[in-house]
């Protein structure tokens, strides 16, 4: 009888607090996604803007009282901008340039980080840590040199300018031997074992393993191409070799030194469209490996 | 290792310490020997001017077909500049460049720009591809073409030399709401006292208005400062000149009119002054000083009939001394640069020369771009002739624009340009919007701590 | 680990790496240093042929600006305010992110938005928010055009709309907006890494805590924030370095003159400083501040591994 | 193929750089290990075993002492072209490969006269897998295998090139218990049908008994003792040694011998002619004790475990090192705890005499006690 009434009472305690706990709860995940959903309002404002000026006419963008919703669409921005920037030769340019430098820069990667991540050599330590050091070194001090240097070379105005004076980064190099750090020694071993040498190793086991990491340098690279802009316009300005962004700041320039900037937004938007499509895609690879470059040791 | 890596440093090093040389140009005997060359060209023309002169580069050409144009559009005046005279530092310049005086300037501590007086005078006779001859230099008629004014630009470098060729220009002008202004019965100021009485009447009829509207701040110091006669900069040391008991008060008359709300500027305002000119609310500007080339900004949006809600007066600037009068030359002009071969100099001046003296390409640029020719005869083509004659506050608002500037040929003026000059720019701009809202018993005090600031950032970064 | 007489065999690994630094990283440093201990080196008058004195002026000059403090200030400043402020918002929104089901993936795309588009039209439009069209000062005068969006949600909810950047904005005003900005900025790529570090996490750990019946705050506080230590640490020392670069934002918002109207260069940084000297043609003096810079940003980050050496649970 | 090991030694510089301490893994290891025999490594973690194992299959370079494969020298030799097998603690498959994949790693390395076709490949791996009994498995991906079924995957790789030798680094720890008894049968089932030499490190002292045929003991870089399994139990050449081998483990008395008489404390346990006097640490395996109420040691009962056929007696003893001494006898013989003491006699052969300094055995004559 005392048994059975203090059970009782003990579930009617637990239906209370399960109740409290479940609006609780509730009230929490509701906090939670307001807090998300006012964020993402936050985040996504400037790429509202973007699109809604990329189809106003320059008057209408011009105004003092900055319009939320154009009062005409003009879709025609966008045609305009695609035969004015010349999009197609810019688009290739830029594909040439970034898939070739991510190429490249991809290998450099990977045989740096190997040997950083995997073999032994004198001084390994202080070179990585020298090596991480020129990160913290302005980088708009290296132009005026490089500049001189890739002269000097006869490197203006040809693909080459673009691509090789970038194709080392510390950042990839640091991402990936951390990410290679992480694979298990054992497999090293078992892989001399069934008779590999450390170059196959390195293409067939560590490469692949770290797929997720190389994907996500592919694209930080490949955005790379897409935005650089101070140099390229240094060293490769010629039609030939133009890269988009050049492309898109010099194309909508009048005559007065304004810029169309509605025309100039539409052509950002079109620009960042593969880029944004490649991301929703590969969202998966980007943020594990990012993540998984798992900033140890 | 360690070894190889010092060599490589050591040789590096090397490299980037030795300058380009260059041998002093002469002009060759021959003039222009027909041989193939190639010359570069930086402006920031965009694809409505390019198509201009693609037409011209032909044109020219046909007289010259081993003389091959390239050129590049850098994107702003700014970006040609540190283009340029980043390139000049490894010796790797192009040919011409559109150029602001400041930034010949700026390539003069490198001696990289070619004077031209040589080639100017010079006698040499270039026989064309087509049989027909020309003289290398300019000839008589040629040189008086030009509206003296923006050619004299190209000496202001404080050695008399010529550095520099006009080649579109644009400048000041006032433009006010016609419909407003004879709805009112309100006359067009000519002169700064007659501003203030038209900003005071204009705000007793509209209390909400800001009478007027000043575009570039750094234009309005350095304008008044020539039409007070007053010091502003020298090409020679001391170059900073402009802390003076006339600047100070002239600065200081204008802080009074923006105290009784008279005036705003682009950077007070926090945008263009012609959105404010344009405007149709009651919070507006009646009259706007911004750049001739930007005319059909200050045109108000138009009706659903095609029709605009005001017509647009346009005139010069207002004057101290209506004997001497002064509005700014701005715009961009071309410049030579100092190359290995003779024949890339001789070919770049001829280039130049084409463009700078041929009535029909000054004409039909400046319709294109709302820039003023540089040419007095451009009226003499007809098309150009037809588009002034259209001239209305309305759709052929830059025909206006483009005949005030012409009527005002000899106002022009320019400041003189050395390695600092566009500081000294900077800093009066800052410094007159500094100035500006100061009120209270010690305005002075303020002005004059504001002008020994500016004065203190010229030197130092000078 | 095999030993290896393979030195000469990582060598040749590393071999194009170490050329290319060779040639466009380390060349380009010493080269820095050379610049600055040449006397008003400027690339300019090199090329014209001058010749410039060895020693320590450039260094001197950069120290002596009126305005070398104040650069400093504002440098050091934006990254005490917006590195612990982008981390913490980053943090509780990728735990948010990681707490929730529906809508967890679109909201993640969202928000790493930023990290692939085009940096020149973000900049533009928040200037556009902030910016207010009108005229300030001087009670007669004072005309509102448009008071800029944030403005507007401020009158919203009753609030006195504020000067932020324009004419007459206080340094207060200012720093809020750049505050807001950079941390805007920062964001994507904080919240991308802490979030691949939650959901590495082992959820057993949460399980156990929830036997333990924790409450969440102190889940947070002793479970995630210790077990993602070395996210953090990171995050904090990148958002550190990167602060001390910071020079592009503020020209986002503030134009080259790197400060409202009145007052150009109330903003300007350490970073801006070396485009200033570099503009003004003036390589040697922008060498020295950049060096100074670098010696800055080092003791910064030894300060930072240090204390991370303390608190961070690999 | 036998394998040599000549003075083998292996000296890691020290860590910690202050110190500046080498530490000593293999100190001098000599031993020839008989052709197409299992061999048990076994010691406590940081012994060295693991170590020599490493040596052997070339990932590290003895610091001096030489390997011989048969006849030939490999001391040299890399280990890819020593032609063995190794299977480790935790598997260390690719994550990224099918179990196929896996197993035809090896042979895609294979060079010159070695080189097989496709064919040849597969028909190895399907033979491996075979032994292994994983052929149903063969496209799976290594995370989607139990424990013990990643373990046949690395034993099938480690055979399927067929090694002269197979070496085997913990391969049970990662095993519960009861795969792990089932898959040491494997193991020695597989050796046994391959013939290969192998070499099996382990720290647990049951599993090395079971299936080896030699084991060898290691202690801090040094050998303590090599031989069959039952030799080295019955016939333990130290206290350590003693103390390792055995579950439960062996009863560790502090003892003095007094001309000919072994005492514990005060009691005459044993005559032990030959043993010289002094101090001496005891060993008595648990075995090792016969229920007797006239016998010479008397302990005090604690608990009694009964583990069917025998029972485990838990007592204590004030000469006992441990807390505790345990003996297990046969469930018959009827152990009553009840009492308060409980008296044995021990059978000699379970008793070892090890010098207090040392911990050398001591030999002496076994008499009959009384």
């Amino acid at each position: 009888m005392t048994q059975k009434s203090m059970s009782v009472m003990h579930d009617r305690d637990l239906g209370k607090t399960s109740a409290r706990q479940k609006a609780g709860k509730a009230l929490v995940y509701f906090g939670i996604y307001a807090f998300l959903i006012l964020m993402a309002l936050i985040v996504l404002f400037p790429f509202y803007w973007m699109l809604i000026s990329s189809v106003k006419s320059l008057e209408e963008y011009r105004l003092s009282t900055p319009t939320l919703w154009p009062r005409m669409i003009l879709l025609g921005n966008y045609a305009e901008a695609f035969t004015t920037a010349a999009l197609g030769r810019l688009f290739v340019n830029t594909l040439i340039v970034g898939v070739v430098s991510t190429i490249l820069s991809l290998v450099i990667t990977v045989l740096t980080a190997f040997a950083f991540a995997r073999l032994e050599f004198k001084g390994k330590e202080l070179l990585f840590a020298a090596l991480l050091a020129t990160m913290m070194i302005p980088g708009e001090l290296f132009t005026i040199t490089n500049y001189s240097t890739v002269t000097t070379f006869g490197w203006i105005n040809t693909y080459t300018v673009l691509i090789v004076p970038f194709l080392v980064s510390v950042f990839y190099i640091y991402l990936l031997r951390q990410n290679f750090l992480q694979i298990p020694n054992e497999l090293y071993l078992a892989a001399k074992v069934d008779g590999t040498s450390d170059w196959k190793y390195l293409w067939k086991v560590m490469v692949p393993l770290s797929l997720p990491t190389l994907i996500s340098i592919t694209i930080l690279k490949m955005m790379g191409a897409w935005n650089s802009y101070i140099w390229p316009r240094l060293v490769a300005n010629d039609e030939a070799h133009r890269l988009i962004t050049n492309g898109l700041r010099n194309a909508f320039t009048d005559t007065t030194g304004d810029v169309n900037y509605p025309v100039q937004m539409a052509a950002v938007a079109l620009v960042s469209l593969p880029l944004f499509l490649v991301f929703v895609f590969l969202r998966k690879y980007i943020m594990s490996g990012v993540s998984r470059s798992g900033i140890k040791g | 290792m360690k070894k190889l890596v010092s060599v490589f440093l050591a040789l590096l090093m090397m490299l980037g310490l030795c300058a380009p040389s260059l041998a002093a140009f002469e002009v060759p005997a021959e003039g222009y020997d027909g041989s193939e060359v190639t010359i570069t060209f930086y402006n920031t023309m965009g694809s409505n001017l390019t198509a201009v002169l693609d037409e011209y580069i032909a044109q020219f050409n046909e007289l010259y077909p081993n003389i091959h144009v390239e050129y590049s559009s850098v994107g702003s005046y700014d970006d040609v500049r540190d283009q340029v005279s980043t390139e000049i530092t490894v010796g790797n310049q192009p040919n011409i460049a559109y150029c602001y005086p400041d930034h010949v300037a700026l390539y003069n501590l490198a001696k990289a720009v070619q004077t031209l007086d040589e080639l100017i005078e010079s006698d040499v006779t270039v026989t064309r591809a087509d049989g027909s001859t020309e003289k290398l230099g300019l000839t008589e008629e040629q040189r008086a073409d030009f509206i003296e004014g923006y050619y004299k630009e190209g000496q202001e470098f404080g050695d008399g030399l010529t550095y520099t060729m006009p080649f579109s220009k644009s400048t000041e002008v006032l433009y006010y709401d016609k419909t407003f202004f004879e709805a009112n019965g309100l006359t067009v100021p000519t002169n700064w006292d007659e501003m203030e009485e038209t900003c005071a009447k204009i705000k007793e009829i509209a209390p909400n208005s800001i009478p007027l509207g000043y575009d570039s701040s750094a234009n309005w110091f350095i304008t008044m400062t020539e039409q007070y006669g007053s010091e502003y900069t020298s090409a020679t040391e001391p170059h900073f000149l402009f802390n003076n008991e006339t600047n100070r008060a002239f600065i200081k008359r204008f802080s009074e009119w923006y105290n009784k709300g008279y005036l705003t500027t682009q950077k007070l305002y926090g945008a263009y002054t012609s959105g404010l000119f344009t405007s149709t609310s009651e919070v507006r500007c009646y009259m706007c000083i911004g750049s001739s080339a930007g005319a059909t900004y200050q045109r108000p949006a138009a009706n659903a009939d095609g029709t605009y809600p005001f017509e647009v007066g346009i005139t010069t600037i207002p004057q101290v001394d209506a004997s001497n009068r002064k509005v700014i030359s701005q715009g961009p002009s071309v410049c030579i640069f100092k190359k290995n071969n003779p024949q890339e100099v001789v070919a770049s001046w001829l280039f130049v020369k084409y463009l700078t003296t041929s009535t029909d390409f000054q004409a039909e640029f400046s319709m294109a771009s709302g820039y003023v020719p540089v040419l007095k005869s451009v009226d003499t083509n007809e098309v150009y002739a037809d588009f002034l004659s259209k001239a209305d506050g309305g759709n052929y608002i830059s025909a206006l624009s483009a005949k005030v500037c012409l009527e005002q040929a000899d106002a022009y003026y320019t400041s003189p340009a050395f390695n600092g000059s566009s500081t000294a720019r900077d800093q009066v701009d800052i410094l007159l919007n500094k100035c500006l809202p100061m009120s209270g018993d010690n305005v002075d005090a303020q002005i004059e701590d504001a002008f020994e600031d500016a004065i203190d950032e010229c030197e130092y970064s000078f | 680990m095999v030993e290896s007489k393979q030195q000469w065999k990582a060598w040749l690994y590393l071999a194009p790496a170490i050329v290319l630094l060779m040639v466009f990283t380390v060349w380009p440093i010493v080269n820095t240093v050379r610049m600055s201990l040449l006397e008003g080196y400027s690339g300019l008058k090199a090329a014209g042929g001058a010749t410039f004195q060895f020693g320590f002026g450039n260094f001197e000059k950069v120290i002596q600006y009126r305005r070398f403090v104040q650069c400093l200030r504002n440098t050091v400043l934006l990254c005490v305010w917006t590195v612990p402020i982008s981390t913490f918002l980053a943090l509780l929104i990728a735990v948010a992110l990681n707490s929730i089901k529906p809508l967890q993936k679109a909201l993640q795309t969202i928000f790493f938005l930023p990290y692939v588009t085009n940096s020149i039209a973000i900049g533009m439009v928040f200037a556009a928010m902030f910016n207010i069209v009108g005229s300030f000062y001087g009670t007669q005068n004072e005309i509102i055009v448009t008071a800029g969006i944030i403005n507007n949600v401020i009158e919203f909810f009753g609030g006195k709309p504020v000067n932020w950047i324009n004419y007459g904005s206080s340094y207060m005003a200012n720093m809020t907006v750049m505050i807001v900005y950079i941390v805007w900025n920062a964001l994507p790529f904080k919240i991308l890494i802490l979030l691949g570090g939650l959901q590495s996490i082992n959820k057993q750990y949460y399980e156990a805590a929830k036997v333990d019946s924790a409450p969440r705050s102190r889940v947070f506080w002793r479970i995630t924030v210790p077990l993602l230590s070395p996210m953090l640490a990171y995050v904090i020392i990148t958002g550190f370095i990167g602060g001390f670069k910071e020079y592009t934002s503020i020209v986002g918002i503030f134009g080259e003159k790197m400060g409202p109207p009145d007052d150009a260069g109330r903003l300007n940084t350490m970073v801006g400083f070396i485009y200033d000297s570099l503009s003004a043609n003036n390589q040697g003096r922008a060498s020295a501040a950049a060096l100074i810079l670098f010696g800055i940003i080092l003791v910064v980050t030894l300060i930072n591994l240090q204390v991370s050496k303390k608190r961070v649970h690999y | 193929m036998k394998i040599v090991l000549q003075n083998l030694t292996k000296i890691f510089p020290s860590r910690n750089k202050k110190s500046g301490e080498e530490v000593v893994a293999v100190n001098n290891f000599n031993f020839e290990i008989p052709d197409g025999k299992l061999i048990g490594l076994l010691g406590p973690s940081g012994c060295g075993k693991s170590t020599t194992l490493y040596m052997i299959s070339g990932l590290q370079k003895p610091s001096s002492g030489r390997i011989f494969f048969g006849d030939d020298d490999v001391t040299e030799l890399s280990t890819e072209n020593r032609g063995i097998g190794l299977v480790f603690q935790n598997y260390a498959l690719y994550p990224h490969m099918t179990v196929k994949q896996n197993i035809l790693f090896p042979l895609q390395n294979l060079k010159g006269k070695d080189k097989l076709t496709k064919e040849q490949m597969l028909d190895r791996a399907q033979e491996a897998a075979r032994l292994v009994q994983i052929d149903q498995l063969l496209d799976r991906k290594p995370s989607e295998l139990s424990g013990g079924q990643q373990q046949r995957v690395a034993i099938a790789r480690a055979l399927v090139k067929m090694p002269k030798v197979l070496l085997l680094d913990e391969p049970l720890s990662n095993l519960d218990a009861r795969l792990r008894l089932q898959t040491r049968e494997e193991i020695r089932r597989i050796q046994k049908e391959t013939g290969i030499t192998t070499v099996f490190v382990t720290h647990d002292q049951e599993e090395a008994m079971s299936i080896s045929d030699m084991i060898v003991v290691m202690k801090l870089g040094v050998v303590q003792q090599i031989g069959k399994p039952q030799e080295v139990y019955d016939d333990p050449a130290n206290l350590f040694v003693a103390k390792f081998l055995g579950t439960p483990p062996i009863n560790v008395f502090r003892g003095s011998v007094r001309a000919g008489q072994l005492y514990l404390g005060e009691e005459a346990v044993l005559k032990v002619s030959g043993a010289p006097d002094g101090d001496v640490d005891v060993g008595i395996r648990p075995e090792g004790f016969l229920l007797d109420p006239q016998g010479p040691l008397s302990c005090s009962p604690l608990n009694v475990e009964v583990m069917g056929r025998d029972v485990s007696v838990v007592s204590t003893h004030p000469a006992s090192e441990n807390p505790m001494v345990r003996s297990i006898i046969n469930a018959d013989s009827g152990a009553d705890i009840s009492s308060g003491t409980v008296r044995y006699s021990i059978k000699p052969h379970k008793l070892f005499l090890f010098d207090r300094e040392s911990g050398k055995r001591i030999p002496f004559e076994v008499k009959q006690h009384g």
